[in-house]
């Protein structure tokens, strides 16, 4: 924020990763980059009518999509690129990454409701399965590493890793914020609300035009900002040798984003409720151990 | 040309600012295929050589593709897809067909890999002239409006005893209806009696029950469109349930009250739980949830104590879900155009929160433009056969000539070529199949995968290097394995419906080609799993692909120089009847054909589908939906050969 | 004080959200209003049209898992103050935490046992 | 308090009085229970306003979950879920509003006749606000915050009891 060159860079940088990203996504369902597909997609959308379905809730099917985009937008924005360019320095950054994706749950439930269609309503009320699932692996593994840094201060967790970053620090911990990461962005093998092949769209089947285009941007944003959390929380975010801070910010992130992507094309969709089950059985007294794995550590 | 696009453009004028927009937005063109993917690919066309992607729903689609068959059913529903894409949109048609109610398309292809070639470009060129259009007009079929109109009609007369189902959705309707006259009359539906007299040539089961069941529940009854399916009363299968006696519904044994005008005394009080009732809990829900779907369940409006209400006691007679909770059903369609199950197949799912219920499979109606075209000379009889099913037409063109060379008396000579190309249709099939599961389960790869195979055998047959290499890549899949072992187990006393790779994997050697000679000679044994589940299905198909291959080459060594017998198809004087059976993909086929002066007056197709449609309807029953789905996919069903 | 700046740019940032919603919004409106057709609105499902409302009483099948999300949830606001001071106090921390995560576990493993982590 | 703080503190009061309003006036059950989180969302502004950044981000994101189950129990639980009706569900409306009022007065009365302490005239930034919290929870509040973790598991013990059926045999 102290310099206004570095923030344009960062904008930048986070603008052309959403673009790679879009690209990568057609990538994990196609097998093919296609570079000019995303531009044209957003015409596209500009261009076909806006379908509003018949005794929709319209309140809740206005704010869904915007809700999802700001959600998104709102948990990057307290992410740190480089130890000069925080874009926001919230001293419970860590808890407000959490609560902005809370909304895109939110969202979710909302657009699935609204809709009034069936596959919709699956759509939405599994998708607040699985925030029951991935919730508490998520917010337990980000625990750990507030643990470590004594501050929710996102910029102190990456200075906390300068020794060694905590995915070798606490192995546990970063698996499970991955696979949550994986399910709260509902990427395959985690799509329940918008499975093609069991829903045909679900929830976002009904939105049209560019009611669609702020869901489908709103992904794209969430998937970066939660590769971004990766980096931050568990890749050492700026730390790297030669390049500046935020290259490596951004490299690591679009390693990780394409990560996300690559995984789901060799695994089949899971079920929600097999989902909620192992979450609870082994991943959330998993993560009671990482907590206790790096209680230990640092007291040592 | 812009009057047949006058139900795709957009209302307004296009001027060049949207012209360029157009140009460049609407080069990513998504297209929703009628009656779907495996059909397409079936018939030798591939999407992706065009640069345009498939649409898993009408709301993400530029173009509709039709490539038929389209009889008359399927006809309305592609019509409703229709008119759910959003504008500017473009109606194309492949290869000669009847459309209506749709209207007229806009692009017209030959039914060939050049004619699908020219779809993107055609189409870019149309919308980029065309996308608005001052004089663009509603489609609006009257069948639509009809059925709209009748929604709006029964939402003003609330209770006024009109039918809860549309005409779209057909088989619901006879006993819906009777139901809610008994109910009215306060008549016990007698056991069995709307049953009993569907069955036709089917068997009927009977399984022991549990102990403690009301006998009420011992109804099965099936809507009369299920003619030619068994009925079976199964064993309680689900062990979640609580037995009656444990109920943990406090509200069952309260008086009935404030239900003025409704006694539901033909209904048993307890809990119901779907695995043991057949038909009897949806029914249920169908009658406490009258007319509009708007209105309350279970409540009279006008009798209503409007001073306090009671959930406990509204809700006392609605059906249970396995752990005792009162909740309103919804059904939903999943098919004819559902991705990842095969084009045209009706499916209707009942739905308690995302726990199926009840699936029901309607069979289509059949092509009435192929049914008039009997009697038929026999010499046409096996490539009008061969056309019923557009994914395997080998199979059945080689069951329609066997069954002809019965009837006429001659040698059953099979053709080498004939059967080497069923083993390469039946690797074929099973890929085209693998795709669409592929899509099911969310599997991008093994899409991806499958369908590049699939297209690298079409041109070449003879790859087993490749297939093994597959095959071996798909076995090999992490989580695939767990996440299909549990899924989809046939109860036993269902078993002997199965057929081909169903029953394969459930252990049962059941294939019609260990009695034909030839395949002896090549030594065929069949493939048998003890895998009663999606998994097992999966790797019998797999196994079958590697053996198909196998017995190509076998085939191909017996006997080299064997001339293809010539069919005397001329004998106007044949008469007699004929039977012959045959191994297609899907299970053993069996036909009969009725000959009469070198005529094929009758015939009676006995197709593995049929039975695995009874299968569906029977045990699909209180599995999450992706469960269940899957399940209905493994089947691998064909919908063309189970016409009603 | 110096915190407000942030919340104002946290705000900031959502009016920014909802304005280039807006703004995609008019863009869409100057391309023309769609054209009303019968069956259009309706929601899509797979060819038939779905006339009856699908807002039920929908049987959600986790609400055991969700009795005890909400617990694990008021867990947690505990647990981050706790993880910023937890180098500080060192083993005071740790035993007062073990203590806390314990009698939780209890509540986890009491669930489990009743069947409730299970597809009801 | 700086008038921008007044402000903020105003608005997003009054939003949570508004969405708090907007819970009872729909029919809608989904509906209700999302005015419900958008009033708790208000009050989490409210308290980000008043400088308390852990609290008002906590409010934010706990409420989030929570609202949305009860949203799925609402749904579960009431007729007519959608509100498509044009029934009344309401009941016993007269006590109802009876008593809203008087709990209403109470509550204001508390507010008003409370003698609160003098308003610190700056809040310590919010990294020392997380830390005296977490030295707070940890040494003087031990015993509150080791009672609040019974209290939490004697709610999912009674929860659980009461929504499940007992299990025919353990699994």
């Amino acid at each position: 924020m102290e310099n206004p060159l570095t923030l344009l860079v960062v904008l930048l940088l986070f603008g052309g990763g959403v673009y790679a990203l879009a690209v990568l996504e057609y990538w994990s369902v196609a097998g093919q980059l296609a570079w000019g597909r995303p531009a044209r997609l957003v015409l596209h959308l500009l261009l076909q009518e806006e379908i509003r379905p018949r005794q929709s809730d319209t309140v809740l099917y206005e704010t869904a999509p915007v809700l999802f985009l700001a959600a998104a937008a709102l948990a990057a924005a307290v992410l740190p690129w480089s130890a000069d360019a925080p874009l926001l320095g919230l001293a419970t950054g860590a808890l407000f990454v959490n609560a902005a994706f809370a909304y895109v749950m939110v969202a979710m439930l909302m657009g699935g409701w609204a809709v009034n269609g069936v596959y919709a309503m699956l759509g939405g009320w599994r998708f607040l399965g699985q925030l029951i699932a991935y919730s508490m692996p998520l917010v337990m593994a980000l625990t750990a590493t507030v643990m470590r840094a004594e501050s929710m201060l996102p910029a102190r967790i990456v200075t906390s890793q300068l020794a060694l970053w905590n995915i070798v620090y606490q192995p546990i911990g970063f698996g499970l914020f991955y696979l949550a990461a994986l399910a709260l962005a509902f990427l395959p093998p985690f799509d329940f609300p918008v499975a093609a092949g069991e829903l045909a769209g679900g929830v976002w089947a009904e939105f049209t035009g560019t009611r669609l285009l702020l869901f489908r941007l709103g992904r794209l944003l969430l998937i970066m900002t939660l590769a971004l959390a990766v980096t931050v929380f568990f890749l050492g975010g700026w730390q790297g040798p030669w390049l500046p801070g935020f290259a490596w910010t951004f490299l690591k992130t679009l390693l990780v984003a394409a990560s996300f992507f690559g995984v789901g094309r060799y695994l089949p969709r899971l079920r929600y409720d097999q989902l909620l089950e192992w979450s609870w059985k082994y991943a959330t007294p998993a993560a009671l151990v990482n907590i206790l794995w790096v209680g230990i550590l640092l007291l040592l | 040309m812009l009057s047949a696009f006058v139900f795709g453009a957009r209302a307004g004028r296009l001027s060049s600012w949207k012209q360029w927009l157009l140009k460049t937005g609407f080069q990513t063109l998504k297209v929703f295929i009628v009656p779907g993917e495996d059909v397409l690919r079936a018939l030798g066309l591939e999407l992706a050589s065009t640069g345009l992607t498939i649409a898993r729903n009408p709301r993400e689609a530029d173009i509709l593709l039709i490539t038929g068959p389209l009889p008359a059913g399927l006809a309305e529903n592609a019509a409703v897809i229709f008119a759910q894409m959003p504008r500017p949109r473009l109606l194309a048609v492949m290869g000669e067909l009847d459309i209506a109610p749709l209207p007229a398309p806009a692009i017209r292809l030959p039914l060939t890999q050049a004619g699908l070639l020219a779809l993107r470009p055609e189409a870019c060129r149309l919308l980029t002239a065309q996308g608005w259009a001052p004089e663009a007009q509603p489609f609006a079929p009257a069948f639509i409006e009809q059925v709209i109109a009748g929604q709006q009609e029964k939402g003003d007369h609330k209770g006024s005893g009109s039918m809860n189902h549309s005409a779209m959705e057909p088989g619901g309707m006879d006993m819906e209806g009777m139901m809610k006259d008994l109910d009215r009359s306060g008549m016990k539906p007698p056991p069995d009696a709307a049953a009993l007299p569907v069955h036709g040539p089917h068997e009927h089961h009977s399984m022991p029950k549990a102990a403690d069941k009301p006998s009420g529940e011992e109804t099965t009854n099936e809507p009369a469109a299920d003619g030619q399916h068994a009925h079976h009363t199964m064993p309680p299968t689900d062990t979640k349930e609580p037995p009656a006696a444990d109920s943990p519904d406090p509200g069952h044994h309260q008086p009935h009250a404030a239900q003025a005008g409704h006694e539901h005394s033909a209904i048993p009080a307890g809990p119901m739980p779907h695995t043991e009732g057949m038909d009897m809990p949806d029914m249920m829900g169908d009658q406490m949830k009258p007319e509009a779907g708007a209105e309350m369940p279970g409540m009279d409006m006008s009798g209503m104590d409007m001073g306090f209400m009671s959930m406990v006691e509204m809700t006392k007679d609605l059906p249970r879900s396995a752990d005792g909770l009162p909740m309103e059903a919804s059904e939903a369609a999943f098919g004819p155009f559902f991705p990842g199950l095969p084009g045209g197949l009706n499916l209707r799912l009942h739905l308690d929160g995302d726990n199926v219920t009840k699936a029901v499979i309607t069979p289509g109606q059949p092509d009435q433009s192929r049914a008039d075209r009997l009697p038929l000379p026999a010499r046409e009889f096996a490539p009008w056969l061969a056309g019923l099913d557009p994914l395997t037409p080998a199979a059945y063109h080689l069951l329609a000539h066997r069954a002809l060379a019965q009837a006429m008396r001659l040698p059953a000579t099979a053709a080498l070529p004939q059967l080497i190309a069923l083993e390469q249709e039946r690797i074929a099939s099973h890929l085209n199949w693998l795709i669409d599961f592929g899509v099911t389960i969310g599997h991008a790869w093994l899409r991806q995968a499958a369908e590049h195979l699939y297209w690298q055998l079409r041109q070449v047959p003879d790859q087993p290097a490749a297939v093994t290499a597959f095959v071996r890549q798909v076995r090999r899949l992490p989580l695939l394995r767990q996440s299909l072992t549990g899924v989809g187990q046939i109860p036993a006393p269902l078993l002997h419906h199965a057929r081909g790779p169903v029953a394969k994997a459930a252990g049962i050697s059941h294939d019609a080609r260990q009695l034909d000679p030839l395949y002896q000679q090549a030594g065929f044994v069949p493939i048998v799993r003890a895998e009663n589940n999606v998994w097992g299905r999966l790797q019998v198909r797999l196994q079958e692909m590697l053996q198909s291959q196998e017995l190509v080459h076998r085939l191909a060594r017996l006997d080299p120089v064997s001339p293809t017998p010539t069919f005397p198809t001329t004998d106007q004087a044949a008469a007699g009847t004929g039977r012959a059976t045959v191994e297609t993909p899907r299970g053993t086929a069996t036909l009969e054909v009725a000959l009469q002066s070198g005529q094929v007056t009758a015939y009676t197709l006995h197709a593995p589908s049929a039975l695995h449609v009874a299968l569906v309807n029977e045990f699909v029953r209180e599995q999450e939906l992706g469960d269940a789905l899957k399940t209905i996919a493994s089947l691998d069903i064909s919908p063309w050969t189970i016409t009603a | 004080m110096k915190s407000i700046p942030h919340y104002l740019l946290l705000l900031g940032m959502l009016v920014v959200t909802v304005a280039f919603a807006l703004v995609l919004y008019l863009l869409k409106a100057s391309l023309g209003k769609p054209l009303a057709e019968p069956g259009k609105d309706v929601p899509a499902e797979s060819g038939q049209l779905a006339l009856k409302p699908a807002w039920v009483r929908y049987h959600v099948h986790y609400y055991g898992f969700a009795l005890l999300f909400l617990c694990f949830d008021m867990e947690m606001a505990f647990m981050y103050p706790w993880a910023v001071v937890y180098k500080e106090l060192g083993m005071t921390a740790l035993l007062d935490m073990g203590v806390f995560l314990m009698i939780l576990f209890l509540g986890l493993v009491y669930t489990w046992n009743q069947g409730g982590l299970k597809r009801q | 308090m700086t008038p921008l703080q007044l402000l903020f503190l105003g608005v997003f009061g009054l939003a949570a009085v508004w969405f708090g309003w907007r819970v009872f006036r729909t029919k809608s059950m989904v509906r209700s229970a999302l005015s419900l989180l958008a009033a708790m969302v208000a009050l989490g502004g409210m308290f980000l306003a008043l400088d308390a950044e852990f609290l008002g981000v906590l409010q934010i994101m706990m409420m989030a979950g929570e609202m949305s189950i009860m949203a799925f129990f609402m749904m579960m639980y009431m007729m007519d879920p959608g509100g498509m009706s044009s029934m009344n569900m309401t009941h016993q409306q007269r006590p109802a509003a009876a008593v809203g009022i008087g709990a209403g007065v109470l509550v204001l009365a508390l507010a008003l006749l409370t003698p609160w302490p003098p308003a610190q005239a700056l809040a310590p930034s919010a990294t020392q606000q997380n830390h005296d919290l977490g030295i707070e929870l940890m040494t003087r509040s031990m015993m509150i915050f080791e009672t609040a973790g019974t209290s939490i598991l004697v709610a999912m013990i009674a929860a659980v009891a009461t929504a499940l059926a007992y299990p025919q045999q353990p699994d």
